[in-house]
């Protein structure tokens, strides 16, 4: 192949000429745009302008690994999947060239380079496979539906949504966060404000006269400064909602004074 | 469809036979959101269309259909025939986003069925409210599951058949691993940070009004 | 619309006569933007109607209008006709662009459904990058199929109806160029003539037996 021999590396790399520099450039060009070596040798393989099933698969290695050649002279960096390619193409190209050893077991190099023109074939067949899907009608873009759907009855049913990507993106954050931050939630000095509205709701009855929130602390929350806190926090989030609810009262005198409550309704 | 036979003299730029003019006019007002004005018509059809002759036509093909061709104020609209109203109930349905608890325990449940509620609140890290599991067991997507075998026999949680359906799986164990989500790029592999430390996770958040947010909390 | 005299004596409960029921289904599909399934509309007509032969008789009504009735899997919605979209331009949605990894990935998994990630990447002969199928299942025209039973269990991937619903397709059956592709044996998942020695396989991937590939869908 005159393209492969035009890449075939040469020692005056380092001094390249303008139309040399052209054509690397190019070659970086062409190599970006690639996606992975598959898809290299399909475009490599157009040039037989063959049925890709009669297509000679020992000139294709060639053309590949004339290409690697000219982009490692280039000085280009190749991914690995591009090297391991090539030398898989150049095991094959050997494969093809020898006479098989007696003896040998496994497939046959004709096998595998028919399955590696399958797989172009396979590839191309997709590519086309999805242009004619996507020449194809597209609702809101061809053919439209109904643009008024009618909603006549007012009764309202009301439906949750959450798709099946919310769900896995659910569980994702949850176990991501078990992952990268060592699971280290201490229920133990947490005192939630349920548990505070539910205990304030008991206590309800015995409030008579104006007293001072903090005396509301559950028995062993006073103790440790971190307990008193969640405590007092949680009772106050529970008697804001109770007063909300207008179950209860509460003043303050002024700022930093303690927070007074008594049942609503008391004189 | 074949009216008059059609004056072959007339120019290049004829206008298309009525019975196209009609199917145009009849394509307009289906795919619009809004009943569709004589002048817009005029101005969507190709030129030299005569869209109040097709609206004529039209309103007569739909007669006694159950989808007639009504005027509204001065624009035209295809409306259901008005015995019909009875049909159309379901159209009326509310849809929300679920809370982020509630698909989190959702999640859960899926994930690790069964599974007791203090095992939920072991793996998300905070209590679940009556009201998150109450919610998920009145959509029908999670459903009482075996006693465990442990002291105290808790309840344990399994997700239901309408919840696969919703969900369009066979089964759950369908559901892809954490490994699969990320391989699959559904799951960033960056940390994410702990609810509420960032502003990012507050707008999380806002998907839940804050009405429905305090109720989840204080349910009676 | 008054056919043969009703005869009086029968039951309360009567179906209504096929007209009626034609004039409901019409009713029904035109009030949704959705496809509404067969069994929807069982649900929704009065007892004893048979949604089935009205749509045969709507269909064949619809047929050359300018709004047609389509069948989306095992649902049906009225569509305006493929000719006429340049009218709608205003309804137009602009859609995102999508890039030809997510069409070629699209491609791959409505052919070869159900079909793992490992075999669209053996397929395109690269990694699925991240957030292609996070664009698809977003666009819900791909979700979960069945793991497969082979080591491993690696989750599917299959098309949707929403999918066949915005390419206009009846079922996966429907896709251009499928039957000639299957005769070309260009849609088997033919196995490689040594495992773990050609290329594209690089990984570890090769736990799918490639036979279980395409038997599952096209059974037919």
């Amino acid at each position: 192949m005159a393209q492969a021999d035009d890449w075939a590396p040469d020692a005056q790399s380092d001094r390249l000429a303008p139309s040399d520099r052209l054509a690397s450039e190019a070659l970086i060009v062409d190599v970006v745009g690639f996606e992975g070596p598959l898809d290299l040798l399909l475009s490599l393989s157009r040039t037989q302008k063959v049925d890709l099933r009669k297509i000679s698969v020992l000139q294709l290695a060639e053309q590949y690994l004339g290409f690697v050649d000219r982009a490692s002279a280039l000085r280009i960096e190749l991914a690995a999947d591009y090297l391991v390619m090539a030398a898989w193409l150049a095991y094959l190209k050997s494969r093809l060239l020898l006479p098989p050893e007696p003896g040998e077991a496994g497939p046959s190099a004709e096998d595998l380079a028919a399955h590696l023109a399958y797989q172009l074939e396979r590839l191309q067949a997709m590519r086309e496979a999805a242009a004619r899907l996507m020449a194809r009608d597209q609702k809101g873009r061809d053919f439209f539906p109904r643009g008024l759907p009618e909603a006549v009855d007012h009764r309202r049913i009301v439906s949750y949504e959450a798709s099946l990507l919310d769900l896995m993106r659910a569980y994702a954050r949850i176990r991501t966060r078990d992952e990268f931050r060592p699971y280290a939630f201490d229920r133990h000095n947490v005192y939630t404000m349920e548990q505070a509205l539910e205990r304030m709701r008991g206590l309800l009855g015995y409030m008579g006269a104006w007293a001072d929130l903090t005396s509301f602390l559950p028995e062993g929350w006073g103790v440790s400064a971190a307990r008193r806190k969640s405590a007092t926090a949680a009772n106050f989030a529970a008697v804001l909602e109770m007063a909300k609810r207008g179950q209860v009262e509460l003043k303050q005198g002024e700022v930093f004074a303690p927070l007074l409550v008594r049942r609503r309704g008391e004189a | 469809m074949t009216g008059a036979p059609e004056p072959i003299e007339r120019s290049l730029f004829e206008a298309p036979p009525m019975g196209e003019q009609e199917r145009m006019v009849e394509a307009v007002l289906f795919a619009s959101a809004e009943p569709v004005t004589l002048a817009e018509l005029v101005r969507r059809l190709p030129e030299g269309c005569d869209p109040a002759e097709a609206l004529v036509h039209l309103r007569r093909r739909y007669e006694g259909r159950g989808v007639n061709l009504v005027k509204v104020g001065d624009a035209y609209a295809f409306r259901t025939a008005g015995d019909l109203g009875h049909l159309m109930r379901r159209e009326a349905v509310e849809s929300r986003k679920l809370s982020r608890a509630a698909i989190e325990t959702l999640a859960i449940v899926a994930y690790h069925q069964p599974v007791t509620r203090a095992e939920i609140e072991e793996i998300r890290g905070v209590a679940v409210s009556r009201g998150t599991v109450d919610q998920l067991m009145e959509l029908d997507w999670i459903r009482l599951g075996r006693r465990r075998m442990t002291p105290g026999r808790p309840v344990t949680f399994v997700v239901t058949e309408a919840f696969l359906d919703h969900f369009g799986l066979e089964s759950a164990r369908d559901l892809p691993g954490i490994k699969e989500l990320r391989a699959a790029g559904l799951l960033d592999s960056r940390p994410l940070p702990m609810p509420g430390s960032s502003p990012s996770e507050g707008q999380d958040e806002d998907d839940d009004s804050p009405t429905t947010g305090q109720s989840e909390l204080f349910e009676d």
